[in-house]
C-alpha cells in the first residue's frame, strides 16, 4: 500500500440547473479512500450522497449536472478534468458500481449473460467463448445456484437478492480496484440483506477492493465500514474512523443519527384486556388462471389458515419475509380484501359484511399504509385528507367542528396546525406519515392496522413515528396491528408477536418470548439478520 | 350472410361482374405498394430523427426540427400534393415526373432494372406527398420513447461500466426504445394501406381502396359498402392482435396477461 | 438520482396559512407550462385569434357596427332594420349598397367593421371574373373599376378590399377565414368537450370495477375503435342530411372513445394507490372515490390529450368539408375553402390561405398540447 | 325527338339536337335511301361524302385523350359497370348503328349497315334492308337476325333503349336483309326514322363462348373486348387506367358516304385520369391528351398561358355552336302551393341577376337563354302574328293579356339601379299575390308563414351558380338555402318530384314531336320520373302540345312551337339560366382539319386529320409520357 490514497476527492461541488434555478447539490466535500479500505458515505435522503457517489463516475445527467469545484484525483489523476476516453476506460474495469434498484439497474431486455460479459469484452476484449466461462465463474462467486442455467436468463426471472449478485458480479467482473455500492441493499428484505452485505465484505477481503459504501443505516456503517463520513445537507460535516465516530460522535447531527435507533419496549401484554380484533382461520387464496378461458387451475395461498387476537391497548406485531403474507392478513382483517374464516371486531362478526355494511366499523377500524408518499391524495390539502373520514362518519358536524377536530388531531401527532392547508408533497416523508396518523386519528378508533408504517423512511425519523405511535396507544387505549419486517421496530412496540412464512404462522407468541428464545430457526434467522446484520447459513430464508 | 361474411363471401358489387373479393384483391397492388413504401420511408425518416432529437433533448436542433415536423403534420397532404404536381407534372414548371399510375404504359416490355426504376419514379410524387404527415406522429414517439428510456437507472449502470455513448445508445437503449415503435409497425403498415389516402390516389390516379370505399359510398353500391367496412373493421381488430402479438415476441417480460398499468 | 428529486422538493419554500389560487402542484404545471415558450406563446396567440373569431360579426361583416341616422343610434349588426327605415323598400337592408350608404352619409354617419363583408356577402364589384385576386394585387384603378365612380367612389375603401382576394363565388376569403376559423375551433371544442364527458366517464367505470364490467366494455370498445371512423361518416353522412349538430352527433359516436383507454388505464394504475385503499379503509364511497381521488388522477391524462383530440376533430370537419360531406353550403368552413383552392389552382389565394389559417390553428393547438404534456409530465412536475 | 346519335364522345357533349318535319306524301313502300323528317328526299342531290371534308385527308397518327375517372366495362348497353371511353350506347367507335344521323342537317339519317329503308303512309311500321356488305369485324355477314336480335335485347336491357324504342311492339326477320319493326301507333311520322339509330349487335358473339368456354351474358359488363362492326376496334386496353382504338383497315363501311374523309386517325389512345387537375396537368404537359374541350370559362380566360400555349404548339380556338341551345334554369315545381301563383314565378324571375354573375363568375362568357327552342326558328320571337297568333288566339281568354300585347323579356340588369328596380316589381308582384314583407320577412298575410325555398343541388359547383341568385331572393325577405346531396338521392329526388327549385337542362329538338307530352302534359305531371319537373298542368299547354305531334306541315309545328314556347315563357315555370354560344376548344398542333366544321354539329373531330411532321416535331420537343 502506497502513501496516496486510491481515490481522493477535494473540494468537490455539484450543482443542478433546471430552467433559472440553480440549486447546489454537493457544497465542497473531501474525503480519501486507502487502498483495501471502505468508507461509508452516511447520510438521510436527500443528503447528496448519491451524488457525490455518482460524480466519481461522472454519471450525472451532464450538463443539467455541473462541478462548480473541486477534483477527483483517482491514482493521483483528476478523472474530472480527464477526457471521456480516458473515463470510460476506469469505469466499469477500474472503479465500478452497484446501484439500489437491482431490478431497474439492469436491462430488461438483456440475458444475464450478455450483461455481465459485456464489461468483460468491453475492457478485456475476452472472446464470446471466454467472457462466457469467466461470467460462469463470477456467478459462482457471488453465490448464485445453477449458474449454468442462469446465464440465458432475463433479470424479471430472477428475485431480487439474484439480481443484486448479479449486479455485483458485473461490477466485480474487472476486478476493480474500487467497488462504489450505493444503498446496495436497501430495496432488500433484511434476511437478503445480510446476505449480501456477507458476500460483498467476503469479496472485499479476498481481492483487496477499496470500497466506497453509502447508505443511510448507521448498523450496515458499523458492520462494514472502516471508515465513515457523515454528510448532510451537501456537506460533510463530520468524518473519521467508524468506531470513533460511534463511540465519541463530535457534531450533534451524527449523534442524532446514532440515537435515532427506535428504543424502547412495550409495555408487558395483558392478556385479560378487552379483545378488540379476533380472526379465525383466516384465509385469502388467489387464484391462478390461465388458458383461454381463464380457468383456475390452482391458488397461490397468501394467507393460509391464521388465528390472530388483538387486545385493546397492545399491539400484534406481524413479522415475515417479504411475501409471507403479512399484508394480505392485514387487509383481510380490515375487510380491504375478500377471505375465509371469521373475524370478530368488538364483538360483531363482520366477515361477511358488504362494502356498505362495513361503513359504521370503519369509523373504529382505521388502516395506515407504508408508503407515506403513496397514501396521500396529491391533490387534497392536509385538511382535506385529515377531514374525509369526519364527512362520512360524523355528517353531522360543522366546518367549524371539523376544522377544530383537525387543528386538535394535528397538534396531537406533532404537526403545526397551520400547515393544515398545504398539500402533502410539501411535506417531508416522516411529516407525511404523521399526516397519515393523523386521518386515522382524527375518528378516535379503536383498532388501527399498520402496515410498515415506518420502513419508507429515514432512521432517525422511524424512531419518533415509533415514539409517537406508543404514545398514541397509551393515551386512546388503542389497538394496533403492527405489520413489519423491521424487527427492531417490531420489538419497540409489540406486546404480541406472530412470525408468518408463505401465508402460515410459523411461531406465535408474547414478544420477549419471540426475541429472546426464539423456537424456529426462520425466527432466529429473522433476528440475526435484524440485529446483527448476520447471514445464517443454509435454506432458512429466502435468497 | 353472417355465414358468408365469415367465409369473406361478400357478393357481387352492384355495378361490376366480379365478386366483392375479387374487387378489393385488384386494388391491392396500390394500396400494397403506398402503404409499405410510405410505412417504410416514414419509419426511416422518423427513428434516426427521433433518436436524434432524444439525444439532444432541448436543443436548438431539437426545437426547430419539432417546429417542422408539426408544421409538415398539418400539412394537408393532397394539397401538397397538387403543389408537386403542378411543379413537377405539369406543362408548366418542370415536367419531370409522371402524372397517374403505378408503371408506364411500356412497363411490361422493360428489362427489371428499368421497371424498378419506372415504378419509384411514378411513385416519388405521392410519396413524397404522403410521407410529410406521416412521419410526425412517429418522429415523436420514437422521441418520448427513447427520452424515457434514457432516464432509466440500468443506462447509468450501462454507463458505469464503461460504455460509450453511442455504444448506451444502440447496445441498451435502442432495443428497449424501439420495442413500443416496432411492436406499432404492423399496425401501421396495415393501417397505411388499408386506409390509403383517398385524396392521394384520386389525384395521381392511383386505383387502392381508399378510393375504392369512397365511390362504393357514393355510388352506394352497398355489397361493396359492407364489404369495406367489415374488412376494415376486423383488420382493425387484427391489428391490435398482431401488435400485441409483436409485443410479446419483442419483449420477454410480457405474456398474454392482460398489461393493467 | 433519487436524492435529487427529493432535494428540490426539500427546498420548496415553506408557504404560509390560507390557500393559494392554484394548488401548488397546479402552480408548479402552470410555471412548467410557462417555460416551453413555444407552446406559452402559441396559446396566448391561439387565445387571441380565438377571442377574435368569436366576436366574427363585429370584424367582418355587411352590416354596420353602428349607425347614426336622423338622430337616432342604430346597431345594424345586431338588430336587423328593414329597408324602410332608411326609405327602402326591400325585406333586409343592404347596407353595402351605395343608395342606402347615401342615404345614411346623408342623414348621420355609420361605423364599419374593418371588413365589410360577412362569410356570405357575395361582392359584385370585383375587378374580374371571381375568383378575383386579393385586393392589394390590383392598380387603384382596376380596383375601383367597377364602382359607380371608379377612383373617385367613396366605397372604394380599404373595408371594401378583398385582403385575401375571392372565392369563385365572389365572397371575400378573409371573411371566410375569420367565420370558419370560429365554426371550426367551436366544433373542435364542443366535440372535445362532449367526448371527454362521455369517455372519462365510460373509462372510469369500466377502470373502477374492472371485472366482468370491464371485459366486456374493452371488447366492444376494441370492435368500436376498430370501425374505420371517416369510412363510416362517409356512410352516415350520406344519409343524414349534413349540419353542425348531426355532424357533432356522429362524429361524437366515434370520438369519446379516444378517452376511454387512458382514463381506464389510469384507473386501474390509481385504484391500487395507498391513498385510494386509504379512503376506502375510511369507508369513502364508490362515487365519491371516483370523483374525489381517481377523476382528477385521470383528468390530468386526459389533459395532455385534449390538444390532440381537437386536432383530430377539427382535421375530420375539415376533411368531411373537403369532400363534401360537411357542413351545409354556405358555411364558412375551411375545408370548403381548400376544395375551392384544389378546383381552382390558377387562384392560388385560395389554397394559400386556407392552408395557412389550417396549419396555423393546427399547429397552434399542436404546440399548446406539447407543452400542456411537458406541463403534467410528472417527471417534469415533481422534480 | 331524336337523341343526337353520339359516334364520338364529344359529339356527346358538343351536339346539339335533331328536328324533324313533315314531308308531303310519296309513293308507299317506297325504299328511302336518306331519311330526312324535313326535307323530301328528291329535293337534295343525291349523297356523295358531307360536303365539308377533306376526301383525301391522309390516315395515320394517334390521336391521344384524356378521360376523367375510370371504366370496368366493355358493355355499355347496361346499368352496371362503367364503360371505356370510345363506347357509348349507341355503340360508340365498336357498333354501327343501321343509319347514321347527319352532321350537317337536322332530322336526316344516310345509309350506314342499312342501305335503304320503307315505311307505310300511316307509319305504323319500318322496314330496314341491310347493306349486303355489311361485315362484322371476324367477316361474318350482318344479317337481320343480328338485328331482331339487338333491338330485343336492347329493349329488354337498356334503360335508355326501352324508353327509346317504346314504341316498338315487335321486330321481324322478313329475308336474311329485311327487318321490318311495328308499332304500337299510327301517324307518327318520327317512328320509321328513330329506328335507324338502332346499334347492331353480334348475335352469335353474344351467344357464344369466351375463351374460358363460359357463355358470354349480355346483361353482365364484361371486359372482354366485343365483336364490333364500326370503324375501330379495341386494340390494347389496361381496366380502368388505359384503352387504345385501332382503326379498322379493312372496314367495309369506309367509303360509304357518311364515312368519306372521316375516321382518318389510325389510333386513339385514352388514358384514365381521376382527378380533374390532373387531366388538365395532363394537357399541358403533352403527349396524353392532345384535344382539350375546355368547359370551364375561367380557365379558358386566364390559364392557357403554359410554355406550350407561348411557343404555338397549342393552339386555342372557339367554334359557334350550330343549331339548338339547350334550355338551363331554375325549374319551379308548381306541385308547391307556393309556386302556383304565376305573379310568383314571374317575381322569382325577376330577381336573378344574370348580367352581373356573367361578369362575376363567367368572364362574361355566356349568353341568356330566353326560349325552349334557343337558337332554333322554333322559338318565339317579338309578338305572336300569324299562324302563331292564329292559334293563341283559340286561348285569349285564359292567357295573360301581355302574351298578346307585349315581347317577352327577361330582365336585364344593366345599370346599378337595375336590382332595385326588379326586386321593386317583385315586391309588388308578391304582395299582389299576397304576400308581404313584415320585420325583415315575405310573409303570406294569410298563413304568416315565410315564403321559403330550398334548392337542391347535387354538385358542390351548385352552389356557385345559385349563390348569387339566394342572396337576391334573401333581400326580399325569402328564407332559401341549399341542399347538396349526393347523385342517387338527388335522382331519387327528381323522380319523385320531392324539390322546390333545381336547376335543370334539356335540348329540345328541331322537330318537337310526342315528347313534349312527357315535358308539359298534365299526365306527366303526376307521373313519377317524367320529365315535366315543373309539374305543369295546364290545358292550354296540354293544347298546344297535341297541336305539335299532329301538325300537318312544317309551318305549322314552327308556329305551334313559337306558341307553345310563348306560353310556357309567359308562365314563368322556370327561371332561365345561360347557354355557351362557342364550344371552345384547344388542341396541340399537330392536326390538319377541314376549312370549315359542320355548322349544325359544331365541330367534327372525326374529320380531323393528323400531321405527320408536326407530330414527330411535337414528340421531339415534349418528351411523351404518363
Amino acid at each position: 500500500m502506497s502513501d496516496t490514497p486510491l481515490l481522493s476527492i477535494r473540494d468537490l461541488s455539484v450543482s443542478f440547473r433546471q430552467g433559472a434555478q440553480e440549486t447546489l447539490a454537493v457544497d465542497r466535500i473531501s474525503f480519501d479512500i486507502a487502498r483495501g479500505e471502505t468508507v461509508a458515505l452516511v447520510g438521510e435522503s436527500g443528503s447528496g450522497k448519491s451524488v457525490s457517489a455518482l460524480s466519481v463516475l461522472r454519471l450525472l445527467p451532464y450538463p443539467a449536472a455541473s462541478h462548480p469545484s473541486g477534483e477527483i484525483l483517482y491514482n493521483g489523476v483528476d478523472i474530472l478534468a480527464a477526457d471521456e476516453a480516458t473515463q470510460r476506460k476506469v469505469r466499469g474495469n477500474e472503479i465500478s458500481m452497484i446501484f439500489q434498484e437491482p431490478m431497474t439497474s439492469l436491462n430488461p431486455l438483456h440475458t444475464i449473460e450478455r450483461q455481465v460479459g459485456e464489461v468483460l469484452k468491453l475492457h478485456r476484449g475476452m472472446s464470446d467463448k471466454a467472457a462466457r466461462e469467466r461470467t460462469l465463474e463470477l456467478l459462482e462467486q457471488v453465490g448464485i445456484r445453477d449458474p449454468e442455467k442462469r446465464l440465458d436468463s432475463f433479470p424479471h426471472q430472477l428475485s431480487g437478492g439474484q439480481r443484486q449478485r448479479v449486479m455485483i458480479a458485473m461490477a466485480l467482473a474487472n476486478e476493480p480496484d474500487l467497488l462504489i455500492a450505493d444503498e446496495p441493499t436497501t430495496a432488500l428484505d433484511v434476511t437478503v440483506q445480510a446476505q449480501i452485505l456477507e458476500l460483498l465484505a467476503d469479496l472485499r477481503r479476498k481481492k483487496s477492493m477499496s470500497m466506497l459504501f453509502i447508505t443511510h443505516d448507521l448498523g450496515i456503517v458499523r458492520k462494514v465500514a472502516d471508515r465513515v463520513c457523515v454528510m448532510t445537507d451537501g456537506k460533510i460535516v463530520e468524518s473519521g474512523p467508524t468506531e470513533e465516530i460511534f463511540t465519541n460522535p463530535q457534531h450533534a447531527y451524527t449523534r442524532h443519527l446514532i440515537e435515532a435507533e427506535p428504543k424502547g419496549r412495550p409495555p408487558r401484554a395483558d392478556a385479560n384486556a378487552e379483545t378488540v380484533m379476533k380472526g379465525d382461520e383466516i384465509k385469502v387464496w388467489f387464484p391462478v388462471k390461465k388458458g383461454l378461458l381463464r380457468r383456475t387451475v390452482d391458488y397461490i395461498k397468501g394467507v393460509d389458515g391464521v388465528d390472530v387476537t388483538v387486545r385493546a391497548g397492545q399491539t400484534l406485531g406481524v413479522v415475515g419475509e417479504s411475501g409471507s403474507g403479512k399484508t394480505t392478513l392485514g387487509l383481510a382483517l380490515a375487510r380491504m380484501i375478500g377471505s375465509e374464516g371469521h373475524i370478530h371486531f368488538s364483538g360483531n362478526e363482520i366477515d361477511h359484511l358488504s362494502f356498505r355494511q362495513m361503513r359504521p366499523y370503519r369509523h373504529d377500524l382505521q388502516v395506515v399504509f407504508q408508503d407515506p408518499y403513496g397514501s396521500l391524495s396529491p391533490r387534497m390539502s392536509v385538511a382535506e385528507i385529515i377531514e374525509e373520514g369526519l364527512r362520512i362518519h360524523e355528517p353531522g358536524l360543522s366546518a367549524d367542528e371539523r376544522d377544530a377536530m383537525v387543528v386538535d388531531v394535528l397538534k396531537e401527532v406533532d404537526l403545526d396546525p397551520d400547515s393544515r392547508f398545504r398539500y402533502p408533497h410539501e411535506f417531508s416523508g416522516g411529516q407525511r406519515q404523521r399526516i397519515a396518523i393523523a386521518r386515522a386519528m382524527v375518528l378516535k378508533p379503536r383498532f388501527v392496522m399498520l402496515d410498515e408504517p415506518t420502513s419508507a423512511l429515514d432512521m432517525s425519523v422511524q424512531a419518533q413515528v415509533v415514539d409517537l405511535l406508543r404514545d398514541l396507544q397509551k393515551r386512546h387505549n388503542l389497538a394496533y396491528l403492527f405489520i413489519s419486517h423491521d424487527l427492531k421496530v417490531v420489538r419497540a412496540l409489540a406486546n404480541e408477536v406472530i412470525v408468518m412464512r408463505a401465508g402460515k404462522v410459523v411461531e406465535a407468541g408474547p414478544a420477549e418470548q419471540i426475541f429472546d428464545a426464539p423456537q424456529t430457526d426462520y425466527t432466529r434467522a429473522l433476528i440475526a439478520a435484524a440485529f446483527n446484520i448476520e447471514a445464517t447459513p443454509g435454506g432458512v430464508v429466502s435468497e | 350472410m353472417i355465414w358468408n361474411y365469415a367465409r369473406f363471401d361478400f357478393g357481387e358489387s352492384y355495378f361490376r361482374d366480379i365478386s366483392v373479393i375479387d374487387l378489393i384483391l385488384e386494388k391491392m397492388p396500390v394500396s400494397i405498394s403506398l402503404g409499405l413504401w410510405i410505412t417504410l420511408i416514414s419509419y426511416g425518416i422518423s427513428i434516426p430523427l427521433g433518436i436524434r432529437k432524444a439525444v439532444k433533448d432541448g436543443s436548438a436542433f431539437d426545437v426547430w426540427t419539432s417546429g417542422v415536423v408539426i408544421v409538415a403534420y398539418a400539412i394537408p397532404g393532397f394539397l401538397f400534393a397538387i403543389l408537386l404536381m403542378v411543379l413537377f407534372a405539369g406543362g408548366s414548371f418542370f415536367d419531370w415526373f409522371p402524372l397517374r399510375g403505378l408503371t408506364s404504359d411500356n412497363w411490361e416490355s422493360l428489362s427489371w432494372p428499368a421497371r424498378i426504376l419506372d415504378y419509384f419514379w411514378h411513385l416519388a410524387l405521392p410519396l413524397t406527398a404522403m410521407v410529410l404527415s406521416a412521419f410526425a406522429t412517429t418522429t415523436l414517439l420514437t422521441k418520448n420513447s427513447f427520452l424515457d428510456e434514457i432516464r432509466k437507472q440500468y443506462v447509468v449502470t450501462a454507463r458505469a461500466k464503461g460504455l460509450s455513448d453511442r455504444q448506451v445508445l444502440y447496445g441498451h437503449v435502442f432495443r428497449n426504445a424501439m420495442l413500443i415503435i416496432i411492436a406499432g409497425f404492423p399496425g401501421a403498415f396495415i393501417s397505411a394501406f388499408f386506409t390509403g389516402s383517398l385524396l392521394i390516389e384520386s389525384i395521381f390516379s392511383l386505383d387502392g381502396l381508399g378510393l375504392l370505399g369512397f365511390r362504393s359510398v357514393i355510388d352506394r353500391d352497398y355489397p361493396v359498402v359492407f364489404a369495406n367496412l367489415y374488412i376494415f373493421s376486423l383488420m382493425g381488430l387484427f391489428i391490435s392482435l398482431i401488435s400485441d402479438v409483436t409485443y410479446t415476441l419483442i419483449d420477454p417480460r410480457i405474456d398474454f396477461e392482460r398489461r393493467d398499468v | 438520482m433519487s436524492d435529487i428529486q427529493v432535494q428540490s422538493e426539500v427546498a420548496a419554500a415553506r408557504r404560509p396559512g390560507r390557500r393559494p389560487w392554484l394548488s401548488p402542484i397546479n402552480r408548479r404545471r402552470w410555471q412548467n407550462f410557462c417555460a416551453n415558450r413555444r407552446g406559452y406563446w402559441s396559446l396566448w396567440i391561439f387565445l387571441i385569434l380565438f377571442v377574435l373569431s368569436l366576436f366574427a360579426e363585429f370584424l367582418a361583416n355587411d352590416k354596420p357596427i353602428l349607425a347614426y341616422y336622423k338622430g337616432e343610434v342604430l346597431f345594424p349588426v345586431l338588430v336587423d332594420y328593414p329597408e324602410e327605415k332608411f326609405g327602402g323598400f326591400l325585406a333586409v337592408t343592404d347596407y353595402r349598397d351605395p343608395i342606402i350608404s347615401e342615404e345614411i352619409a346623408a342623414n348621420g354617419w355609420v361605423v364599419w367593421p374593418p371588413i365589410r363583408y360577412s362569410y356570405r356577402t357575395v361582392n359584385n364589384e370585383i375587378p374580374e371574373a371571381a375568383p378575383a385576386k386579393p385586393s392589394w394585387m390590383y392598380s387603384k384603378e382596376e380596383r375601383c373599376g367597377r364602382y359607380l365612380h371608379g377612383v373617385d367612389d367613396p366605397a372604394c375603401t380599404p373595408g371594401n378590399w378583398n385582403w385575401l382576394g375571392t372565392d369563385d363565388q365572389a365572397r371575400d376569403v378573409l371573411s371566410r377565414v375569420i367565420y370558419g376559423f370560429r365554426i371550426s375551433v367551436l366544433f373542435g371544442l364542443i366535440l372535445t368537450g362532449a367526448s371527454a364527458l362521455i369517455g372519462v366517464s365510460a373509462g372510469a367505470i369500466q377502470g373502477y370495477f374492472g371485472g366482468w364490467t370491464d371485459l366486456l366494455f374493452q371488447r366492444f370498445i376494441e370492435i368500436w375503435s376498430s370501425i374505420p371512423v371517416l369510412y363510416l361518416i362517409l356512410i352516415i353522412a350520406a344519409v343524414l342530411p349534413p349540419g353542425f349538430f348531426i355532424l357533432l352527433g356522429i362524429m361524437l359516436l366515434f370520438s369519446w372513445v379516444a378517452f376511454v383507454g387512458v382514463v381506464r388505464a389510469e384507473f386501474l394504475r390509481a385504484r391500487n394507490f395507498e391513498y385510494v385503499s386509504a379512503a376506502r379503509a375510511l369507508g369513502v364511497s364508490n362515487r365519491t372515490i371516483i370523483f374525489r381521488h381517481l377523476l382528477p388522477n385521470a383528468m390530468v391524462a386526459t389533459l395532455t390529450f385534449l390538444p390532440f383530440i381537437l386536432n383530430g376533430s377539427i382535421t375530420t370537419l375539415t376533411s368531411l368539408d373537403f369532400l363534401g360531406f360537411g357542413l351545409p353550403p354556405g358555411s364558412p368552413s375551411l375545408g370548403e375553402l381548400l376544395r375551392q383552392g384544389q378546383r381552382n389552382l390558377n387562384a392560388p389565394w385560395l389554397g394559400i390561405a386556407g392552408f395557412l389559417s389550417l396549419s396555423i390553428m393546427l399547429s397552434l393547438l399542436i404546440f399548446i398540447g406539447e407543452a400542456v404534456r411537458d406541463a403534467f409530465d410528472p417527471r417534469k412536475t415533481f422534480k | 325527338m331524336r337523341v343526337i346519335g353520339a359516334r364520338a364522345t364529344w359529339a356527346a357533349c358538343l351536339a346539339t339536337a335533331l328536328m324533324f318535319a313533315s314531308h308531303p306524301a310519296r309513293a308507299e313502300d317506297e325504299w328511302l335511301t336518306n331519311s330526312s323528317l324535313i326535307q323530301p328526299e328528291s329535293e337534295q342531290g343525291p349523297f356523295e361524302r358531307y360536303d365539308y371534308v377533306n376526301p383525301d385527308a391522309p390516315k395515320g397518327g394517334t390521336l391521344n385523350s384524356v378521360a376523367l375517372g375510370t371504366y370496368d366495362s366493355f358493355n355499355p348497353f347496361i346499368v352496371r359497370g362503367t364503360q371505356a371511353a370510345g363506347l357509348n350506347y349507341f355503340g360508340g367507335f365498336l357498333w354501327d348503328t343501321l343509319m347514321q344521323q347527319s352532321l350537317t342537317e337536322p332530322s336526316t339519317s344516310y345509309p350506314l349497315i342499312a342501305e335503304a329503308f320503307k315505311h307505310p303512309e300511316d307509319n305504323s311500321s319500318a322496314t330496314y334492308r341491310i347493306n349486303p356488305k355489311a361485315r362484322w369485324h371476324d367477316g361474318a355477314p350482318i344479317t337481320a337476325e343480328d338485328v331482331v336480335w339487338s333491338i330485343n335485347m336492347l329493349k329488354k336491357h337498356s334503360p335508355q333503349h326501352t324508353r327509346y324504342f317504346s314504341s316498338v311492339v315487335e321486330a321481324m326477320a322478313l329475308s336474311e336483309r329485311e327487318v321490318e319493326f311495328r308499332f304500337d301507333q299510327k301517324g307518327n311520322k318520327e317512328l320509321p326514322h328513330i329506328m335507324g339509330d338502332l346499334p347492331v349487335l353480334p348475335k352469335h358473339w353474344w351467344e357464344g363462348t369466351d375463351a374460358d368456354g363460359k357463355k358470354r351474358n349480355f346483361t353482365q359488363p364484361t371486359l372482354e373486348p366485343p365483336l364490333g362492326s364500326g370503324p375501330y376496334r379495341i386494340e390494347s386496353f389496361t381496366p380502368g387506367s388505359e384503352i387504345v382504338w385501332k382503326r379498322v383497315e379493312d372496314y367495309w363501311a369506309a367509303d360509304l358516304p357518311v364515312n368519306v374523309g372521316r375516321y382518318n386517325v389510325d389510333r386513339r389512345k385514352y388514358t384514365y385520369i381521376q382527378d380533374e387537375n390532373a387531366a388538365w396537368l395532363a394537357f399541358t404537359k403533352g403527349g396524353l391528351q392532345d384535344i382539350r374541350v375546355e368547359t370551364r370559362s375561367r380557365r379558358w380566360a386566364t390559364e392557357y398561358t403554359f410554355p406550350a400555349v407561348k411557343d404555338g404548339d397549342v393552339i386555342k380556338k372557339e367554334f359557334p355552336t350550330g343549331g339548338a341551345e339547350p334550355m338551363q334554369g331554375f325549374v319551379l315545381n308548381t306541385r308547391r302551393p307556393k309556386f302556383q301563383d304565376r305573379r310568383i314565378r314571374e317575381a322569382l324571375t325577376l330577381a336573378f341577376n344574370f348580367e352581373d354573375m356573367n361578369r362575376t363568375l363567367f368572364f362574361d362568357s355566356y349568353t341568356r337563354t330566353d326560349s325552349y327552342f334557343e337558337g332554333t326558328e322554333l322559338a318565339a320571337t317579338g309578338l305572336p302574328e300569324g299562324r302563331e297568333l292564329e292559334i293563341l288566339e283559340e286561348f285569349r281568354d285564359k292567357l295573360p293579356p301581355e302574351l298578346f300585347t307585349e315581347e317577352f323579356r327577361l330582365p336585364v340588369y344593366d345599370n346599378p339601379q337595375a336590382e332595385r328596380t326588379y326586386l321593386r316589381e317583385a315586391i309588388k308582384l308578391f304582395s299582389e299575390a299576397g304576400w308581404s314583407i313584415k320585420s325583415g320577412k315575405m310573409t303570406n298575410n294569410g298563413t304568416g308563414q315565410q315564403f321559403t325555398i330550398e334548392f337542391l343541388g347535387n354538385s358542390p359547383t351548385d352552389e356557385i351558380t345559385t349563390g348569387p341568385y339566394m342572396a337576391a331572393l334573401r333581400k326580399i325577405g325569402i328564407d332559401v338555402s341549399l341542399r347538396i346531396i349526393d347523385p342517387s338521392q338527388y335522382v331519387n329526388r327528381i323522380r319523385n318530384f320531392d324539390f322546390d327549385a333545381v336547376a335543370s337542362i334539356f335540348v329540345n329538338s328541331l322537330s318537337p314531336g310526342n315528347e313534349q307530352r312527357e315535358y308539359w302534359g298534365s299526365k306527366a305531371a303526376d307521373t313519377p320520373g317524367t320529365r315535366n319537373l315543373a309539374g305543369v298542368k295546364d290545358p292550354i299547354v296540354d293544347a298546344l302540345v297535341e297541336k305539335i305531334i299532329y301538325v300537318k306541315d312544317r309551318e305549322e309545328l314552327i308556329a305551334a312551337s313559337r306558341a307553345l314556347d310563348r306560353v310556357l315563357l309567359w308562365n314563368y315555370y322556370w327561371v332561365p339560366q345561360w347557354h355557351a354560344p362557342y364550344v371552345r376548344i384547344a388542341y396541340w398542333n399537330k392536326f390538319g382539319m377541314p376549312e370549315k366544321q359542320p355548322e349544325y354539329a359544331g365541330v367534327d373531330l372525326d374529320s380531323w386529320w393528323i400531321d405527320p411532321e408536326h407530330e414527330k416535331a411535337l414528340a421531339a420537343k415534349y418528351r411523351s409520357q404518363n
